[in-house]
């Protein structure tokens, strides 16, 4: 590996300063699960890397039925699988986390390192993008706030600027009759990087047997996660049978893009994506049902 | 677990399961294996690898690198001597030396994307590796040939100028380095005897060993010219004499330490870094160490072949093979040297089969330099041979463990290459899994089959010394050359105990280094056992008869007239008390010294493994996704000397077995660079992925060797993919001719056949 | 006499015949023999006066470990046949 | 190259350290501290060979900056016997036969540890999912899956 420099500021307003100052030189460090590859094989070679596990702001994660769920960008996705909030409202968002490699990985691995690293693959993001997501971005120019699905901008890029760092998320408190459902497809049932990915969340009527909501994501079929507007829309006011769901499937596949590489074919991922959108319907729907009436 | 062996009590310790003797050191980080040797003033070395699959070398500048603050020395093939392009005689192998010291670093041209092309050592591993990005190498990029066809082609890229068939003749550039065929019988006339005749052609992925540890390296040189080497190795003594081929030393002058050594599966019998680390020190003046990370391995070490197999076998209606017909060609890798004549020896091996031509060619391929691994070349025909197997058993309407009982090879059925089996236990291992509780049972549920599988594979014997010194406090200790890969200790330990009547725990087993210990060959081959345990065996008698000599001494009378059992030395005469190992310990001073008994063995080839597996699947009919419900293994071990060590081999090997079935494989990209480099996309089994492995050990003693010990080590690897592809085929209607079955394979098989199929071939 | 087993790609040597009677108490007596009969074949057996690296030769089954040096006797099956290595390399 | 003095405590004993931010936990205890216990498999997280526990969790020193570890508690394998009593893990591992050629076994051990102490009577699946972030290439995980669902009956209320 090349020289580095290391510094963990204690505070947010450090942590911009440091970052600002040191422009493209500069990568903050999470979990470093992505980072320290990164650096190992040289794909990235900043001079600088900043340590934002030490600033409270993005170490904290809390619920109430008002502003729904925060969850700060370092959080290790081991704690997010054990947050009983979590669990209750978001097992979508629950399972992704506890996808991300192995318990060892998932003691150092954050929710926002894994969107921040830019990879189409990341399994919490398009859970976070099916409970609509959005993140908190702070910089030298002051706060912004971005929807998931438009954080990443290609495969390792976002839309951070110099100086920018991902705060917290935030995610609405789910509707009653709703619930969200997270699948990936791995050739293991561990330890690998999702050939496809698809998180899917619906809001039922009263009567729970049509859609009143719906969103899917979709991952690694595509440069970034993709939200498939056009499948969430199609299951949107009609009733829930098969030939809606088939249909919002189909919609899916043809929003993806994928390639063809060493953990798929384009025409195999293409497969998938009907298949895990199928499937994370129908556990969605069978979660809304059963969700406690909030 | 193991059913219990049927042999009774002819052993005393044999058979027992004592815990390893190199345990506690294992379980407390204590044990230092290659990479842990630390030495005063040591550097750290680096490798710069090749990113292409073919090139020519025009050039390689060190001068930038050399210049980096911390670089200590930057060597190339140009500090290598040249050696002669031709196959060494008077080993048990062919080597050709310039292939060899050609792969340690390039010299000219780069074969495989990952060859090494220069080393650096430096003060730490970190400037190294920055270094290696100093070094400017022109290359010449040329068109790679990937897979057999490739570079069988008329017109194919030549990867060896000089390489030469003897059926093409001198004149003929080729990449084909070697054509082997078995011949028996009449084909034609045999297949016109068959009733049912299957032929599909079959291709399988270039896998890696896979060892958990890397390749490493310690040299230090010393200025009087002696060096020593610190390494992980499955053969010391090969290090010692293909190091100092490559560095044009003699070999007293390298001694070679074997460190404990994290995996190997064939990968650690060549050299990679050893020289280098030799070289570097040579250069510098400091030990200097050199350790892969696990994309050199992948990119640049030991995997072993993929290839094409057309097979084609024939049956009577009453389930009698008559005839197979056989053509297969092996990726070798730049090198010449794939284990295409042992697949070929292999794929039929099982069976009782009159009439059989095989045609088998190894083919130099722009991937790395394959190594041994666990039986070599029997896997990937066993995937062939024994779906074939399974479809004419379909066919005819038999079991499949019957169909091969009724056509299995016994003592006296030729073997492949045309002698006959002495005793053997193929049939034995089919009928344990016939009878067990796994093929027993009923499988239920959709998308669920069961698929059963036969592999062989020889027993190598080759050379071993063994030394077994009696202490003061009438404990002993055995020494062997065997690097202990997976409890081999224990089992030396066991040997000598049984013959010295001594409690396991008062044997303490070493392995020594090259110059404490007599010539060994390497921990391969499934040899340990059978031959360094042989070895330990005549040492240990050895030892028996000094014993008796001393005790003879002292009684007056002659040897032959004391007698030694369990421990015991007695005489039948009146007045003689006997007396016990520690009871003579005192007096062998005044009797002539010390005790120790010595032996060397050059181990005849004893009796050959055969293993039969039974696999479960259940497969995903939406994703192709096979999961392993349940797997047996049983296997032909002669005698298990330490049965936990024998299941762990053979579940060990199943595993691997499992994993070469389903997933992994090595990705290249169009221009022949590797793309999973790495262990997230070169997917071994985690133990997520599978269940308990059931094992059953079968016991048919091995003629000729004094316990009946049969090598363990490797046939357990050869069944499961062809079990496996057994098991899809009975649970979603599918054959499977490509290896790995992975999911994308696997959905596409599915959707590309009848629809309707696949529920009706649904196990009930 | 003894028997050889001429290995399938040397046939072409022996005219065909798998199986060819020779003279020898040993397995270089009998290859000289067989040179004898068929001249030529020796060069693919033998170099540097011991056998081929490689090459592996069984008598009546058993894995010789003499080479040339191994025994015959007058019943003897003599085969020829690729070395097998577990991993020596 | 300037290195950073840190400060740590590693298997219950405050330990200093200097390090260059560049090097890993992992190279740290290896090159540093003389613990070689903890095993380099493949530098990506992949393998588990590297498992120390941090704070009690399961991590890859690989992934993990030698910097990092200021302020935190850090378990090897080096320091799971009491002296010459070893850990129930270690003494199931050995009976089980557990090992082959013992280089997972390390990290294996530090998982296991981990779990036990979170879920003390796991069942086999659970067993199974804390340790796939290890591979074993020898063994199969049969003996493995074995040592610690034994490890488990042994361990009273109170993890070891």
């Amino acid at each position: 590996m090349h020289a580095i420099n290391y510094e963990a500021p204690k505070t947010l307003k450090d942590a911009i300063a440091l970052l600002a100052q040191h422009g493209e030189k500069a990568r903050p460090l999470c979990g470093g699960t992505d980072l320290i590859i990164q650096l190992r094989a040289g794909v990235r070679r900043p001079d600088h890397v900043v340590d934002v596990k030490k600033i409270p702001e993005l170490r904290e994660i809390s619920f109430d039925l008002q502003k729904g769920l925060r969850l700060g960008a370092a959080v290790p996705a081991i704690e997010v699988y054990e947050s009983a909030d979590v669990r209750r409202y978001f097992p979508g968002l629950q399972e992704a986390a506890h996808l991300i490699g192995s318990n060892q990985i998932q003691s150092r691995a954050s929710v926002g390192g894994n969107l921040c690293n830019g990879s189409p693959a990341a399994d919490t993001t398009p859970a976070l993008i099916a409970l609509g997501a959005k993140c908190r971005v702070a910089g030298p120019k002051g706060e912004r706030m971005v929807a998931v699905e438009d954080f990443c901008t290609a495969p390792g890029r976002t839309v951070l600027q110099a100086g920018e760092i991902l705060v917290e998320f935030q995610i609405p408190v789910p509707a009653r009759h709703s619930s969200d459902a997270y699948l990936r497809f791995i050739p293991r049932n561990e330890m690998d990087i999702a050939v496809v990915g698809v998180g899917t969340s619906v809001t039922l009527d009263l009567d729970d047997d049509r859609f009143v909501d719906a969103r899917i994501a979709l991952g690694a079929v595509g440069p970034t996660p993709i939200y498939a507007a056009k499948a969430s829309e199609a299951l949107k006011g009609k009733k829930i049978d098969s030939a809606t769901i088939e249909r919002a499937a189909k919609l899916a596949v043809e929003q993806s893009s994928p390639i063809d590489d060493m953990r798929g074919t384009a025409e195999f991922r293409r497969h998938l994506v009907g298949v895990l959108t199928r499937r994370t319907i129908g556990i969605a729907i069978e979660r809304a049902r059963l969700a406690e009436r909030r | 677990m193991a059913a219990g062996t049927t042999e009774g009590s002819r052993f005393r310790v044999i058979g027992t399961r004592p815990v390893r003797h190199d345990g506690v050191e294992k379980v407390t980080g204590a044990a230092r294996y290659g990479a842990d040797y630390a030495f005063p003033g040591m550097l750290y070395g680096r490798v710069l690898r090749s990113p292409h699959a073919h090139a020519i070398i025009k050039s390689i500048n060190v001068e930038k690198a050399r210049k980096l603050e911390g670089v200590r020395a930057v060597v190339t093939s140009a500090d290598l001597p040249e050696l002669p392009d031709r196959i060494e005689q008077g080993g048990e192998l062919p080597i050709n030396l310039h292939h060899l010291s050609c792969n340690i670093l390039a010299r000219g041209k780069v074969l495989y994307d990952g060859h090494a092309v220069a080393a650096v050592a430096a003060t730490s591993p970190h400037i190294a590796e920055e270094a290696l990005r100093l070094i400017e190498v022109d290359y010449e990029v040329l068109p790679p040939a990937m897979t057999v066809e490739d570079a069988m082609a008329p017109n194919a890229p030549i990867l060896l100028p000089s390489l030469r068939n003897k059926e093409d003749g001198p004149d003929k550039q080729t990449n084909v380095a070697a054509h082997v065929q078995f011949k028996r019988g009449d084909i034609k006339d045999g297949f016109s005897k068959a009733d049912y005749v299957i032929e599909r052609t079959f291709k399988t992925a270039m896998v890696h060993q896979g060892y958990i540890e890397p390749h490493n390296a310690v040299g230090i040189y010393n200025a009087d010219g002696h060096a020593t080497i610190y390494c992980s190795t499955q053969g010391s003594f090969v290090v010692r004499s293909l190091s100092a081929a490559v560095l044009g030393i003699p070999e007293g002058k390298l001694r070679v330490v074997p460190a404990e050594i994290g995996g190997g599966f064939g990968g650690k019998t060549t050299i990679y870094l050893e020289p280098l680390s030799v070289l570097l020190s040579q250069k510098t003046g400091h030990p200097v160490k050199l350790t892969m990370n696990r994309a050199e391995v992948l990119r640049a070490t030991g995997p072993t072949s993929g290839g094409t197999i057309r097979c084609k076998m024939g049956a009577t209606k009453d389930g009698k093979l008559v005839a197979a017909e056989v053509w297969m060609a092996y990726e070798a890798g730049g090198f010449p040297g794939s284990p295409v004549p042992m697949g070929a020896m292999c794929i039929i091996a099982p069976y009782d089969i009159p009439n059989m031509v095989i045609d088998a060619y190894d083919v130099v391929v722009n991937r790395p330099k394959t190594a041994a691994y666990r039986a070599p070349g029997a896997t990937n025909a066993a995937f062939a041979s024994e779906t074939i197997i399974d479809e004419l058993a379909e066919k005819c309407g038999i079991d499949p463990c019957d169909f091969r009982i009724k056509n299995g090879a016994h003592e006296g059925t030729p073997q492949t290459a045309g002698p006959p089996y002495k005793r053997i236990g193929m049939i034995e291992t089919v009928e344990a899994i016939k009878n067990s509780p796994h093929y027993k049972s009923k499988l239920t549920g959709k998308n669920r089959g069961r698929g059963v599988a036969t592999g062989f594979w020889f027993n190598i014997g080759f050379q071993s010394s063994a030394m077994v010194n009696i202490h003061n406090d009438g404990t002993a200790s055995v020494v062997t050359g065997s690097v202990d890969i997976g409890g081999s200790r224990a089992s030396m330990a066991i040997i000598t105990a049984e013959v010295l009547g001594l409690d396991v725990k008062d044997v303490r087993p070493l392995i020594a280094d090259t110059d404490a210990i007599g010539y060994t060959d390497v921990t391969g081959g499934s040899r340990t056992t059978v031959a360094t345990g042989l070895a330990v065996y005549e040492a240990a008698q050895d030892a028996v008869r000094q014993l008796k000599e001393r005790a003879a001494k002292l009684w007056e009378k002659k040897p032959e007239e004391v007698e030694f059992n369990n421990g015991m030395l007695s005489a039948k005469a009146n007045g003689v008390k006997p007396m016990s190992i520690k009871d003579i310990v005192p007096r062998l001073g005044r009797t002539g010294g010390p005790i120790t008994g010595r032996a060397t063995v050059n181990a005849r080839a004893v009796g050959p493994a055969f293993a039969t597996t039974c696999v479960d699947v259940e497969v995903d009919p939406d994703t192709g996704k096979v999961s392993i419900l349940r797997a047996t293994v049983a296997q032909d071990a002669g005698k298990a000397v330490h049965p936990s060590y024998v299941e762990g081999q053979m579940q060990g090997g199943t595993v691997q077995g499992l994993g070469w079935a389903l997933n992994e494989e090595y990705f290249y990209d169009s221009k022949g660079v590797l793309r999973n480099t790495g262990l997230l996309d070169y997917r071994m089994p985690t133990c997520l992925d599978l269940p308990m492995i059931e094992t059953v050990i079968v016991e048919v003693p091995a003629p000729g060797h004094p316990i009946g010990s049969r090598g363990v080590g490797e046939v357990s690897i050869v069944p499961p993919p062809a079990a496996v592809a057994n098991a899809i085929a009975r649970a979603v209607g599918v054959r499977m001719t490509e290896l790995p079955m992975s999911p994308g394979r696997v959905v596409k098989a599915i959707l590309s056949k009848d629809g309707a199929a696949v529920a009706s071939a649904a196990a009930d | 006499m003894p028997t050889v087993i001429v290995p399938a790609l040397l046939r072409k040597l022996t005219d065909g015949r798998e199986r060819v009677s020779v003279r020898g108490a040993n397995v270089r007596q009998v290859i000289d023999d067989l040179e004898r009969q068929f001249p030529g074949i020796k060069a693919h057996l033998v170099e540097d006066g011991d056998l081929k690296s490689g090459i592996n030769v069984s008598v009546d089954g058993e894995m010789g470990i003499g080479g040339l040096l191994d025994p015959v006797n007058e019943t003897s099956e003599v085969f020829f046949l690729p070395a097998i290595g577990g991993g020596t390399r | 190259m300037h290195k950073t003095a840190i400060e740590t405590t590693i298997n219950g004993e405050r330990v200093e350290f200097l390090c260059e931010p560049r090097q890993s936990m992992l190279e740290v205890l290896r090159d540093v501290l003389g613990l070689t216990g903890s095993k380099e498999g493949c530098l990506t997280g992949d393998c588990g060979a590297c498992t120390i526990l941090v704070d009690g969790r399961a991590t890859c020193s690989c992934l993990m900056l030698g910097v990092e570890a200021a302020g935190h508690k850090l378990e090897t394998v080096e320091g799971l016997a009491q002296g010459a009593n070893l850990h129930p893990l270690q003494q199931q591992f050995l009976e089980n036969a557990s090992l082959q050629c013992g280089i997972c076994t390390p990290g294996f051990l530090m998982s296991a540890k981990a779990l036990l102490e979170r879920n003390p009577h796991p069942s086999e699946a659970e067993i199974r999912y804390a340790l796939a972030g290890n591979l074993c290439r020898c063994t199969g995980y049969d003996k493995i899956v074995r040592a610690v669902l034994e490890a488990s009956k042994a361990t009273t209320s109170k993890a070891a």
